[in-house]
């Protein structure tokens, strides 16, 4: 009996990240939801700029390349054009938080019913190790090479805590992919996301909690431990929004 | 018993999964280098493996096969 | 009474997108087209299409990009400084082949500029507002018939060669009321089996994508986009010539500004100076070969614009220094008048020797 | 081989694109060739309002009037800014409860009609414009009943189809004078 | 050994920006021009400048439009899609008259396109990817040198004209090292009456501004506009030329293209070909008169270009048909390769009856 | 003795508002916080792309008139230019709240240094009454002729609430002008959001939920009682961020 | 006792200062009409007047000077 | 007149692109003219890496080397594609540690440097690149010491001055073989 192989969703080709890198984790959980869900043959995928910019390679279900940040506009004509598709977007902290700002504000204020994966990572890994907008306060990035000076360049940018205070998005959580059992919890998370949107519930975001060992100039050990140091007390793990539940509550 | 299988090739040697492992199966083998010029994942004491799955659910690329 | 209704020139574009079996508009409100959006902000929910406003001129293209990834046709619209917000995207539009259609009602410039009529994007229009090397069709609509006919035109183009199609207009068409004929000649759009709709479990996946990290690999894809750039070229080219038979001066005019030219070609005909029109209706592809070949006759070439000079580059490089090429232009929402035009015809006629 | 080139110029919500349209719509039921052109502004500033109507037996060039065969003011501002333009032997037409002076060409024929207070009197505040149109067609030819009907039909929108009466009255009363 | 330091394109860039007297840079990530913020990022904290990595290149270019504004040096560099986003606040810049430095470190495109070295966004720069009627001052500089010295003449050149300045550089520059000397010539900043830098309740007020509803009123802006820009090209028009006295066969490239270029010269000479270069330093304004004139003995021109034809428009129209103009190019990150650019040579010497 | 009279930092020319719109009062509120700071020879405005464009002719002191959304970018620009000057931006709801989103979020991430009037009307005024981002549920306006639905565009995006969760600003607060109290309360808001500048503390924005009865289709006093009706039971009055007080309160 | 001057040409008639004023001291001149083309505000009954400047706090134009 | 073209490749991480910038800063130093480029991939994804370094008494035209004069090699990849481009008489140099194949042209000179190996034997595993340079020096002039020890100092970056005695050690052996 197999215990465990690679998910159908995800090809059958070597990921380029990385040694050690999560994303490639992060890949799998979603390709496995895909897979759960049964919904590949279904499902279109987008790729942001970043260093996932080739998840197109890597998903077996139709994939669309958008441009940087845009990501949920690109998800958003997706749906529009078939709303009986399930649309997702793959996206990093720079991608999503920063040039994308008004993308991802504006597709959850809208409640667009599509879901998003948002890997939080606290650095630009794709263009060498930049300060991300989520980078935390004294990370010496190439961008911040004293350490992120909050005072210049100001504080992080908390996401899901932002967008909770929306009316719009359906769905808001918080996750990591550092040890087993967090893996697990995050594609419950990522499961719910995509279930909230074949229900119809509308925009469900899933930030993880991922490492850059290259650009943290760690080992990948020293990169999960440093979730935990670092990241997790500044970025707490959790549901930020989930209006159905919210909604039962009431009832 | 348990089997697990590798795809060595594509394995990076990151050693997440040796990390993962309850029952320390997994070593990097050092004296080894893939084509893509990592040293590997192996299973140095495949007899202890109880498949679970750690090691896979840690893998980012998807090298392990955990069978029962 | 003919079955013809008056129609404001964006509501003509509006109307004929939706004939043209668009069902999908993503726009930002920008004075002078804000009538596009109003129409189909109307229109679209009773017919069961999208209309929604998108947060910014940004996020309308990348909505348009989706939803003709997604293989359906789809349209934005904006004016000046929101279709330079769309450079980005329409670049990528074009790295990834996809067929679309951006409306720009231009008006004066540049930066916030005003919201008169303008033609000073045509550089922006035919040589890329957006990096690298690509182009779209760009339809030069002089009536609002034309205003609705060009709008299906640009689709089944855009559809034909996977393309993006722009309808490039002016604060006057814009605005302006003329009967016209919603009996428009719509095609059916072609398959689209590249189109990312789902695997359906039953093809490999689909992948619309710009990005080539191998130069070669990228240099690959230039080259065979610009092998149908020379087939568009070679079948696509439009423009009307008007009295150009005999013609010694020759006005090179599109939009509002061959509309006036008309006025003053007539006018100097009465007065004995055989003038005539070339009008692009095809700013990209442009009727190079046309004016080449009046240029074998022509005396002297006018271009008249609402820019400081855009049209007049592409006059010349047609015309290959044959013949003088001058410039007759207002700027910043004003309008050549038919008298300014005749005088630019008066000087060019002397100066060409064709008096 | 004709043309006519009007231009209507006055205070926005003097209904001076709706006169545009109504007599556009006239040509167009009259098998002519017909442009209509607004001025527009900054959205929602008020001011003034002006537009460009041309009808023709052929194709209509420049849809831009700016020497008009036919100038309707319906204010001061409007005529001093283009009476001069008028073509010599044009007619303009003034709103002469809102223009005190009178037009000082003396190429061209020229018309003032109290519209505002005829239609403040006849209970139609808000149809000065109709009133004055109706003067236009009665002296530049053109009213015709039933043309002038089907074009009022096409410019008042189902919602405010109740109007078309009042509207038809205004004209008349502006052709009566 | 000279007082030369080896030092990387896009860190010359950097350092002689710095040496300019620019306080202020703002940008967003993007290769191959990391380098030029990863320097910003070491070097102003630690001489009280500003370094600052904005949200986008959006919010980056309008930071520099506020600085400049505010009447201090500034600049904002990036390559090709970041460019494009750019386009909206560089006619703002144009329309407001303000003057700043904005690099582009070349990619292949369009779209996400490639990372590798590329100079298709030679109409986006010289024609203007943002809307209305403007022009930039375009510097292509061929060597790490350059990249100093003209990054210093970049900011004169903005100052003395209120305009926008732009490096238009490729991959290969950016990424390259050579020696460099850092005793670049520094014009002191002229005087900025018109700057936002508060009344001091001395003065009226300053306002900075691109509105101007009155198309009489914007007409005149442009056409005063169009009168400084005629001054640039009088008096800062730039190229080189090499070996061109007696050139039948005139190569006319900029930046890397022109390096390849002289080394394909040279062979051609050493074939009895007489070949030449010109190297045009400033794209905007274009060396029309050297080419002009080279047109009147040359007898058949190359283009030679990362693009798929850009620059060949400019030779063109200087040449105004006076001789054959061909291509010889690549694109995608490619970039010809020396044996490549003789070979056109040798054809051109051949069609031009050069042999 | 003088009760009332126009601000010195208000400019002597007529303002080019609909008659009863409030953008006038708000101007006034702002140059006559300039007054009474003294700070007008120091202060440089920053005017967006909306009704208020022309602003940069209203205010005695140095303007930059900005492109649509960009006036937070624009305003850090100047601020970093020269730390010691008063920098403030005026803004309407399509352009700080839709166009304008990243900048916003972004500035208000850095705590940039400065004062951000935000006038809050629920429509786009200038190009003729179109759907704002902060539109309530059912408005008519012209992008929404059957009333704004929820389900298709979205709900209001709520500013305030929204940059709260952020650590980066100092100071978030929404009033009105609907009433001689309100606009009081409305001025001490804007004095506040100036005087922290002075004192460096940073980010510090008013909301100003502001009438538009051009495109509300509605005279001056109806528009005012609207604000009362519909938008304050959605939009609440209050301080929504006060770092400063948070501080002392903790200390 | 209570000075109220009014910049009557720019006056947009809006009414907002009317509504304001707690002792109606103020009007809208039907009857009159400035050269913007709006009836201008006027003092009906200036002795009314307590200088309270509700009027032109709610005034969006600057139209009122308030004196006492 | 003369130039050099050097090509230098191998795997990330060797060191590929200092060595290049040691022999541009050698050449700085001898008042020659030099361009040293490398290869840039996206950020980060390791793989191979390689530099174009040109020294030359004339100005340098292209700094892209096609057809090195030298190629230094220091992974099988490498000599594999770049073998056949090196110009006829022109000189390469293998690691031999990582490269088990000999080169199999013969119209040019070939050194075959065990550098990795040597250079884990005599403790610094990370200097292979300098060792391998060492050997180039010896055999195609321009082991002086001064110049060397100048162009070592420019390239190590303040923070490992230390390094510099293991670098130069590490030329040495290459230069003694
Ligand atoms: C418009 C534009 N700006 C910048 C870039 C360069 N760029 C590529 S990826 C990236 C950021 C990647 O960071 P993030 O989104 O956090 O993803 P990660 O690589 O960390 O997964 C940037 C800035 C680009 N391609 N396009
Ligand atoms: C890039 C760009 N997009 C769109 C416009 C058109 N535009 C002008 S003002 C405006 C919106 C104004 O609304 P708001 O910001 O709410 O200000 P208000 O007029 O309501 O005070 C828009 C979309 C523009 N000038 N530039
Ligand atoms: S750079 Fe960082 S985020 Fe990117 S693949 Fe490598 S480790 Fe992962
Ligand atoms: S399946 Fe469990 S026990 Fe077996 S190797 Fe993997 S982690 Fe270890
Ligand atoms: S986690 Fe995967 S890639 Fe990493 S060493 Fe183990 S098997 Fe190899
Ligand atoms: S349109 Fe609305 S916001 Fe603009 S000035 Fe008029 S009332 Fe005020
Ligand atoms: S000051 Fe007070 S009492 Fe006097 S008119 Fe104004 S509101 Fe009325
Ligand atoms: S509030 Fe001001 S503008 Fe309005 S009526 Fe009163 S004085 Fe006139
Ligand atoms: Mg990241
Ligand atoms: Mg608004």
């Amino acid at each position: 009996m197999t215990v465990f192989e690679k998910p159908k969703a995800l090809a059958d080709v070597p990921l380029h990240y990385c040694p050690g890198c999560t994303h490639g984790i992060v890949h799998r959980l979603v390709a496995e939801v895909i897979d759960e869900l049964g919904i590949e043959g279904k499902t279109i995928g987008i790729a942001p700029v970043g260093c996932s910019v080739m998840a197109y390679n890597y998903f077996n279900c139709d994939m669309i390349e958008a441009a940087h940040g845009r990501a949920p506009a690109v998800a958003t004509g997706v749906k529009r054009a078939d709303p009986s598709k399930v649309v997702f977007t793959y996206q990093g902290d720079g991608d999503l938080a920063s040039i994308g700002t008004a993308e991802t504000v504006h597709a959850a204020a809208r409640n667009e019913n599509i879901t998003v994966i948002f890997i939080n990572n606290a650095i630009y890994g794709m263009t060498g190790g930049q300060m991300a907008p989520t980078s935390l306060p004294g990370q010496v990035t190439q961008t911040s090479p004293y350490g992120r000076d909050v005072t210049q360049c100001g504080y992080p940018v908390k996401i899901c805590e932002m967008l909770s205070q929306l009316e719009g998005p359906e769905y808001l959580e918080r996750v990591t992919v550092n040890s087993v059992k967090a893996v697990r919890n995050a594609k419950k998370a990522i499961k719910k996301a995509f279930q909230n949107q074949l229900d119809g519930k509308g925009f469900s975001m899933v930030e993880v909690l991922s490492s850059c060992p290259t650009n943290w100039g760690m080992t990948p050990q020293q990169a999960l431990k440093w979730i935990d140091d670092k990241m997790i007390p500044y970025y707490p793990l959790g549901v930020y929004k989930d209006r159905s539940a919210q909604k039962e509550e009431k009832a | 018993m348990a089997k697990l299988t590798f795809k060595t090739d594509s394995c990076k040697g990151c050693g997440l999964c040796v990390d993962a492992c309850p029952k320390q199966v997994l070593v990097i083998a050092k004296d080894k280098i893939n084509k893509k010029g990592h040293h590997p994942v192996e299973a140095a004491r495949p007899e202890n493996c109880i498949a679970c799955a750690f090691c896979a659910t840690m893998c980012p690329d998807c090298i392990i096969t955990v069978e029962k | 009474m003919s079955d013809k209704v008056l129609m404001k020139g964006n509501e003509a574009i509006a109307e004929a997108a939706i004939i043209a079996g668009c069902r999908h508009y993503f726009g930002y409100p920008i004075t002078p087209q804000t009538e596009i959006a109003a129409y189909m902000a109307k229109r679209m929910p009773k017919i069961g299409g999208t209309f929604l406003q998108a947060e910014s001129e940004i996020a309308a293209i990348n909505m348009v990009y989706g939803v003709a990834a997604a293989g359906k046709r789809c349209m934005t619209s904006s004016s000046s400084p929101g279709i330079s917000l769309k450079g980005e995207g329409i670049s990528y539009m074009a790295g990834a082949d996809l067929p679309a259609l951006v409306v720009n009602v231009q008006r004066g410039g540049p930066g916030l500029g005003g919201i008169q009529p303008s033609q000073s994007d045509y550089f922006q229009a035919t040589r890329g507002g957006g990096h690298g090397d690509y182009h779209m069709i760009v339809l030069a609509p002089a009536s609002v018939q034309e205003m609705a006919s060009l709008t299906v035109k640009g689709f089944e183009l855009a559809d034909k060669y996977r393309m993006t199609s722009m309808i490039l207009a002016d604060g006057t068409m814009g605005q302006m009321m003329e009967p016209v004929s919603l009996e428009l000649d719509v095609k059916e759009p072609p398959e689209k089996p590249w189109a990312t709709t789902g695997t359906g479990m039953a093809r490999p996946h689909n992948v619309v994508n710009s990005l080539f990290l191998s130069p070669d690999e990228l240099e690959r894809t230039n080259f065979l986009r610009y092998e149908r750039y020379a087939q568009v070229e070679a079948n696509e080219t439009m423009y009307e010539e008007y009295l150009m038979d005999d013609a010694d001066v020759c006005i090179a005019a599109f939009g509002i500004a061959a509309r006036v030219s008309k006025n003053a070609v007539n006018a100097a005909r009465k007065e004995g100076i055989k003038a005539g029109l070339i009008r692009p209706i095809t700013l990209w592809p442009f009727p190079k070969a046309a004016f080449a070949k009046a240029a074998d006759r022509v005396k002297a070439f006018v271009s008249v614009e609402l820019s400081m000079g855009q049209l007049i580059e592409d006059v010349m490089l047609a015309v290959n220094g044959k013949a003088p090429v001058t410039l007759c232009n207002r700027v910043g929402g004003m309008i050549p008048s038919p008298e300014q035009v005749l005088d630019a015809i008066r000087k060019a006629a002397e100066n060409g020797g064709a008096r | 081989m004709s043309t006519t080139e009007i231009l209507i110029a006055g205070f926005g919500g003097q209904g001076i694109l709706f006169a545009g349209k109504f007599l556009a719509y006239k040509g167009l039921i009259e098998d002519k060739n017909v442009s209509w052109l607004p001025s527009y502004g900054p959205e929602m500033r008020g001011g003034t309002a002006s537009c460009s109507v041309i009808l023709s037996d052929a194709p209509v060039g420049s849809p831009i009037v700016s020497n008009p065969d036919v100038l309707i003011a319906m204010n001061l501002p409007s005529l001093d800014r283009y009476e001069s333009s008028v073509v010599p032997g044009g007619v303009i037409f003034t709103d002469s409860t809102l223009i005190e002076r009178s037009v000082v060409r003396n190429d061209v024929k020229a018309f003032a009609v109290p519209a505002t207070r005829l239609a403040s009197d006849n209970d139609m505040p808000t149809l000065a414009n109709m009133i004055l149109l109706g003067k236009v067609l009665a002296e530049c030819g053109g009213f015709e009943k039933e043309t002038v009907t089907a074009a009022l039909k096409k410019v008042i929108s189902a919602k405010h189809a109740d109007m078309l009466d009042l509207n038809l009255r205004a004209l008349s009363i502006g052709a009566g004078l």
